[in-house]
């Protein structure tokens, strides 16, 4: 028995592994200078990073944040004013570092002042209020941040596409595995003790706000890689562009979408909330928001805690279904 | 576990089918007998106004060119329709640089037509398509930016910032001495635009003896200004070029009406050319001054006419259109020219000749980039009249009289 | 006082403080009410306010009725939109927890928005009344007219929904609920009949500020985000759940933000706001007007 | 049928996997008062929750009045006259004396008697008139209780069900509350009663249960069940 659950685990891995080496073999056969496939890849493996690091702080240990987009932001700045001052160079790994650094430093900041005192809707509120207070920062930042004219890079660096891919493949296999290890660990443990009972979990000697900052840190570290792989990817860093709600919003939603607190949620969330935007815009380009708009509240009226625990509860008529459709389709072409 | 792991294999087969369809999608590029140009607008959010008016005009453009039967290609000895994509950017920088990618490498485009709004939709475009080697027929982004990214697959077409500056201050000149504004306040938005405008603004105004008494920045979306109404009383400015928004703008006259702030003359930028700006405000939008890339009163062929199916179909007049239009009248000039539908070529064509447009001959130089004059505008009743370039204008500017003598 | 030339700018600028303020405030009841009741950060509501908006326009232009007639005809088709909002979706998802209903209302916000845009395009639309633009003196001090006739509806409006909540028993269950959901359910109380209840009053209140927003702006489909954004402030500053709390929560801002505008710079008023609202979060989470606000 | 005013059949109660109630069976005659007893975790309150339909029972059947209460709500079992008072009181503590009482009247068909139920209350609680206007929040402990049950009493209940009602207070409180819960049963309300305090409760009940991880032990005459030996050793020999 226990063999029998071992091997099913490896087919599990053996799968994963599949996956990764499809995605790492897909620029050698499509030409990514003109593949929308490579480019659509890229986008979404920055928004499963976001999307890992938000269900972090949030899906796992429970505390909803709302101020992504600020580590993100601070990533993007702080490559930007590096690159420019010439402290670091086009695809530095240093400029990585500081760009994820920086947004680790913030978040424990942040995490300290808000995450000790503020719980649930007031944590939310207090970290979507950071963001806020970031952009306006850097539209008044003067030379150092250009204001909102914003910091325009040397885009003739650019080389090829695949620099981008790889790294946020890169990217986003680091953020997964730390989080499979994470969960894994005791770590995991105390960060969902916390978010089913935090008192319970402070009872029993859970150093409650270290653990919470930990998880808020580390989502921040990610967070602030894709926003300096963004600025790379942009050329130009400016408060509308890089500060954007945008980058909480479709993250959280794809978590939320795919069920947060569960590893595979928020991948499969943005597989399926990147498709369905892709799809509408090409199928109905006038209407496409409304879709969008459409998509998200139906999906909560009837999926309401995410894809996976839908999956979960109903894997057995899910199964079912798929097995008779099959059925009758090989009948048919029988 | 068993279940477990079956469901996962479902989950990557559904994944898989959902990709090889997107392959497939991705890599079906509609190679036909036509010219596909792409451009991505701001169809949807807040620079909707703009980008719709824009697609207007662009789709005339590809109208009128295949009812005549499309464009004269040599490479393929016949004439060949042209098929526009325009897709939508959702007025927001990292939208426009995926819809960009989209155009290249979905949609197979080589040629693409500007977008609109600088900073937000522009300059990413700008950036993306020269990644990839396409040609991007630019406009509305300012020339020091341009050239800044040393773009060679670009060209731009755009008003000239060292005519527009100084074209205010000479409006103002144009007035008899005793009703000219002395003491000048400068209000503008927290944007892209509105940091560049304002500095160039503060340098003109000095070259042409103004002294600014006020400097304001308006925040983008912000709905009270009565902190920058009061403080253009106390300095006492009596001059006001404002760049804004138009709900912005229309919140800041009201506010000016309210407190009894009268200016001479009050230049507006970007908010006050829409037609909305005039119905938001009635009467009191008489005398403010609009910029406005051309005017259907210009005296070249075809300006009239594309003025008056705007007016017939959306009963308003635009002081935009017409650069649009004669943005689409250039490429495919340079496509014919250039016989070719190559992005080199048709760039080559761009730099190397004259072109007869709704706005004008446009000439490009060696760098990529032609200038046009920007016009000026007076609300007047209810209608925009043309005040600048002063060689073309019908019309001259009045001087405001005071809220309360109107 | 060296940072202001006279008191009467001073003045002048409490008092547009007040009126802009007014506007948070009355998003920001609504928003309050529905949040109290239910845990729900309803961040459609300025996207509601909006879609009101539009209705007036619409009316305006049809029946050419003045907008403050228009009330009249808004409260209680959004008091029945409220109604078939919260039986029709949120009733269901609440149960899954606040993310999700957090989810739900932005994915309305984008619906709403967007077909908005689909059905009236993204024209600037504004209504023009008689006192558009009109104002009068007191002394060195400007009044503008249709401001006030904002902060007084808005004033009135608080003060009905603060009657109602204090004096009908439909009133008290609803700040019962807010409470304690299990016991009202033993007392006799259907919570979510009372959730009903307080999401329609909720969207009426978002009604009534979409005609405030009539008559004050020019409105675009994505005008409403912001006010979304500064009624959370609001209602922070004023307590959250606390009707009278979120109006006063929303004037504080609205003087706030002028004061700071007017002395330091508009550029910077915002980030004062938000550094005045995380602290107000971090050391009087009960709101600045604390046990005032605890009553309602 | 015996007209009981309420009965449980075989009532089955679970949280998810795990068996709060199994099983269990009684009933309580009109005008008595019935006592639960038993230890902490023993599925006391969970069977007040199931009979007010707070949470939801996974087999079995209640009938009040002879009549079945299944898929009903619980404000219809308000309305039909069964009234709980939670364990911990759970006032509205941001609400006002006066308005909590008001509260409990919140049945439509209990509203017409509201002044009148005040009236009653206040002389059944004279301290609660001192407090009218006070937020409920700032009463002593003894006073909630008083509050709670003048609330549940405002809907006017046929069966009135205490949770609980003797926790936290001071001895003497406690006696007070016993002698007014036996005098509202003299008035003709049914009391279901659900103590830890065994003793006291035991004095006032006529009839008691004895329950144990869910299910019922024995039950008897309280007088003769104070007799049993096996009583003595199972619950009041743990306590005493």
């Amino acid at each position: 028995m226990l063999r029998l659950n071992q091997m099913k685990v490896h087919t599990k891995y053996i799968a994963g592994l599949i996956v990764v080496i499809f995605f790492v073999l897909c620029p050698l056969f499509l030409n990514s200078e003109r593949s929308y496939f490579i480019y659509f890849l890229y986008t979404t493996f920055i928004y499963i990073t976001i999307a890992q690091g938000w269900n972090l702080i949030a899906g796992y240990t429970g505390q909803v944040s709302l101020g992504q987009h600020a580590f993100f932001g601070l990533g993007a700045y702080i490559t930007a004013i590096t690159w420019r001052a010439g402290l670091t160079g086009y695809f530095d790994p240093l400029a990585f570092l500081l760009s994820g650094t920086g947004a680790l430093l913030l978040a424990a900041i942040v995490g300290v002042v808000l995450l000790s005192k503020l719980r649930d809707d007031y944590f939310s509120l207090g970290t979507l209020g950071i963001g806020e207070i970031l952009r306006v920062a850097a539209l008044n930042g003067g030379s150092f941040t250009e204001g909102a004219a914003g910091i325009s890079l040397n885009s003739t660096a650019y080389k090829s596409m695949n620099h981008y891919y790889y790294t946020a493949l890169f990217i986003m296999l680091f953020t997964l595995v730390v989080i499979v290890l994470l969960i894994r660990s005791r770590v995991g443990l105390a960060l969902i003790a916390i978010r089913e009972d935090e008192t319970a979990a402070s009872a029993n000697g859970i150093p409650v706000l270290r653990y919470k900052i930990l998880a808020f840190s580390i989502g921040a570290f990610v967070t602030g890689l894709c926003g300096s792989l963004n600025a790379y990817y942009i050329f130009h860093v400016h408060p509308p562009g890089v500060l954007s709600l945008n980058w909480v919003v479709i993250p959280v939603l794809m978590c939320i979408l795919g069920g947060a607190g569960t590893f595979m949620g928020p991948i499969l969330g943005a597989f399926v909330l990147s498709i369905a935007f892709e799809l509408t815009s090409i199928w109905m380009p006038e209407i496409h928001p409304i879709f969008s708009g459409a998509f998200i509240v139906l999906v909560t009226l009837f999926m309401p805690s995410g894809i996976m625990y839908y999956i979960t509860n109903h894997k057995s008529m899910i199964m079912r279904r798929l097995r008779l459709t099959v059925f009758k389709w090989m009948n048919q072409k029988a | 576990m068993k279940q477990r792991s079956i469901l996962y294999r479902i989950t990557i087969r559904c994944l898989f089918i959902l990709f090889i369809g997107f392959l497939i999608t991705g890599c079906s590029k509609g190679r036909g007998k036509e010219i596909i140009i792409g451009s991505h607008l701001p169809l949807s959010g807040p620079g909707g106004l703009v980008g719709l008016e824009q697609k207007w005009a662009y789709d005339q453009a590809v109208k009128d060119i295949n009812d005549a039967g499309g464009i004269y290609v040599k490479e393929y000895d016949a004439k060949v329709p042209v098929r526009l994509i325009a897709i939508d950017d959702e007025s927001d920088s990292g939208k426009a640089a995926a819809a960009v990618e989209r155009l290249i490498k979905k949609d197979g485009v080589e040629l693409i037509l500007s977008g609109s709004n600088g900073a937000m939709g522009v300059l990413p475009g700008m950036i993306t398509a020269e990644k990839y080697k396409v040609y991007y027929h630019g406009t509305l982004i300012w020339l020091e930016t341009f050239l800044e990214h040393k773009f060679k697959n670009c060209s731009l077409y755009n008003f000239d910032m060292g005519q527009v500056i100084p074209m205010c201050f000479e409006v103002w000149n144009s007035l008899p001495k005793d009703q000219r504004p002395k003491r000048p306040a400068i209000f503008v938005e927290d944007s892209f635009d509105g940091k560049m405008m304002g500095d160039a603004l503060t340098m003109f105004a000095k070259k042409f003896k103004y002294n600014v008494v006020l400097h304001q920045s308006m925040g983008l979306g912000a709905k009270d200004f009565t902190t920058q109404v009061i403080k253009a009383k106390s300095a006492n400015a009596d001059g006001i070029i404002c760049l804004a928004n138009t709900p912005e703008t229309v919140t800041l006259v009201r506010q000016l009406k309210e407190n009894d702030v009268s200016f001479k003359v009050f230049q507006g930028f970007k908010g006050t050319w829409p037609t909305e700006f005039y119905k938001s405000l009635g009467k009191d939008a008489d005398y403010i001054l609009c910029d406005g890339f051309w005017s259907e009163d210009y005296p070249f062929k075809g300006a009239k006419e594309i003025g008056q199916r705007f007016f017939d179909k959306y009963e308003k007049h635009s002081t935009s259109v017409g650069l649009y239009y004669a943005l689409c009248q250039i490429l495919f000039q340079a496509i014919e020219k250039a016989g070719s539908t190559d992005p080199v070529k048709v760039r080559q064509a761009i730099t190397d000749n004259e072109f007869n447009t709704v706005n004008g001959k446009v000439k490009y130089d060696g760098r990529g980039v032609a200038l046009y004059t920007s016009g000026n505008f007076q609300w007047m009743n209810g209608k925009q009249q043309n005040i600048y370039p002063f060689n073309l204008a019908k019309y001259k500017i009045k001087a405001a009289p005071p809220w309360k003598k109107r | 006082m060296s940072y202001f030339p006279s008191l009467a700018v001073f003045f002048q600028i409490i008092i547009n403080g007040t009126f802009l303020g007014t506007m948070y405030g009355v998003a920001a009841i609504g928003l309050s009410l529905i949040f109290g009741c239910m845990q729900v950060l309803f961040i459609a509501q300025g996207t509601m306010m909006i879609l009101a908006a539009y209705s007036v326009f619409w009316l305006v232009y049809f029946m050419s009725i003045d907008p403050l007639i228009s009330i009249l005809i808004i409260i209680p088709v959004f008091l029945v939109l409220g109604w078939i909002m919260y039986k029709g979706m949120f009733q269901r998802v609440s149960q899954a927890g606040p993310s999700s209903t957090l989810l739900l209302a932005f994915g309305l916000m984008v619906f709403m928005e967007s077909m908005m845009l689909f059905i009236w395009s993204p024209n600037i639309r504004s209504v023009k009344t008689s006192y558009s633009t009109s104002a009068f003196q007191i002394g060195d001090i400007t009044i503008s007219v249709s401001r006030l006739i904002v902060t007084v509806v808005a004033g009135i409006a608080t003060c009905l929904v603060y009657l109602f909540l204090k004096k009908t028993m439909t009133g008290k269950a609803i700040r019962g609920v807010s409470e304690d959901r299990v016991t009202g359910m033993l007392l006799g109380i259907n919570p979510n009949r009372v959730s009903a209840i307080t999401f329609a009053i909720g969207i009426a209140m978002a009604g009534v500020a979409g005609v405030a927003t009539c008559l004050i702006y020019p409105f675009d489909p994505y005008f409403g985000f912001l006010f979304s954004l500064k009624a959370l402030i609001a209602i922070a500053f004023g307590g959250l759940g606390s009707v009278g709390g979120a109006l006063l929560g929303g004037i504080i801002l609205g003087i706030l933000e002028s004061l700071s505008s007017y002395t330091i710079s508009p550029g910077w008023a915002d980030a004062i706001a938000y550094a005045a609202f995380i602290l107000v979060l971090i050391f009087r989470p009960q709101g600045l007007l604390g046990k005032a606000a605890d009553k309602v | 049928m015996e007209n009981h005013l309420l009965e449980l059949r075989s009532v089955d109660v679970s949280y998810g996997d795990a068996q709060a109630v199994g099983n269990f069976s009684f009933y309580i005659d009109k005008g008595k008062i019935i006592t639960l007893v038993g230890a902490n975790g023993a599925g006391k309150s969970t069977i007040l929750n199931a009979i007010s339909k707070i949470i939801p029972t996974s087999s079995g059947e209640i009938f009040f009045s002879g009549m079945s209460t299944a898929g009903l709500k619980p404000e219809d079992i308000v309305k039909l006259g069964i009234c709980q008072v939670p364990e911990g009181r759970h006032l509205f503590t941001k609400l006002t004396v006066l308005e909590n009482l008001e509260l409990g009247a919140y049945p439509v068909h209990t509203r017409p008697f509201m002044k009148d139920s005040i009236e009653k209350a206040f002389t059944l609680f004279p301290i609660l008139k001192e407090r009218i206007n006070q937020s409920s929040g700032t009463l002593s402990g003894g006073e909630q209780q008083m509050l709670a049950i003048a609330r549940a009493l405002m809907a006017r209940p046929k069966l009135l069900m205490l949770d609980e009602p003797s926790l936290g207070l001071a001895p003497k409180v406690v006696s007070l509350l016993f002698k007014t819960i036996k005098k509202l049963n003299n008035d003709g309300v049914t009391i279901l009663l659900v103590e830890q305090n065994v003793h006291q409760a035991m004095e006032i009940a006529d009839y008691a249960y004895v329950l144990q991880t869910g299910t019922c032990k024995m039950d008897g005459h309280c007088h003769d069940l104070l007799k049993n030996s096996d009583f003595k050793n199972t619950i009041l020999g743990i306590r005493e």
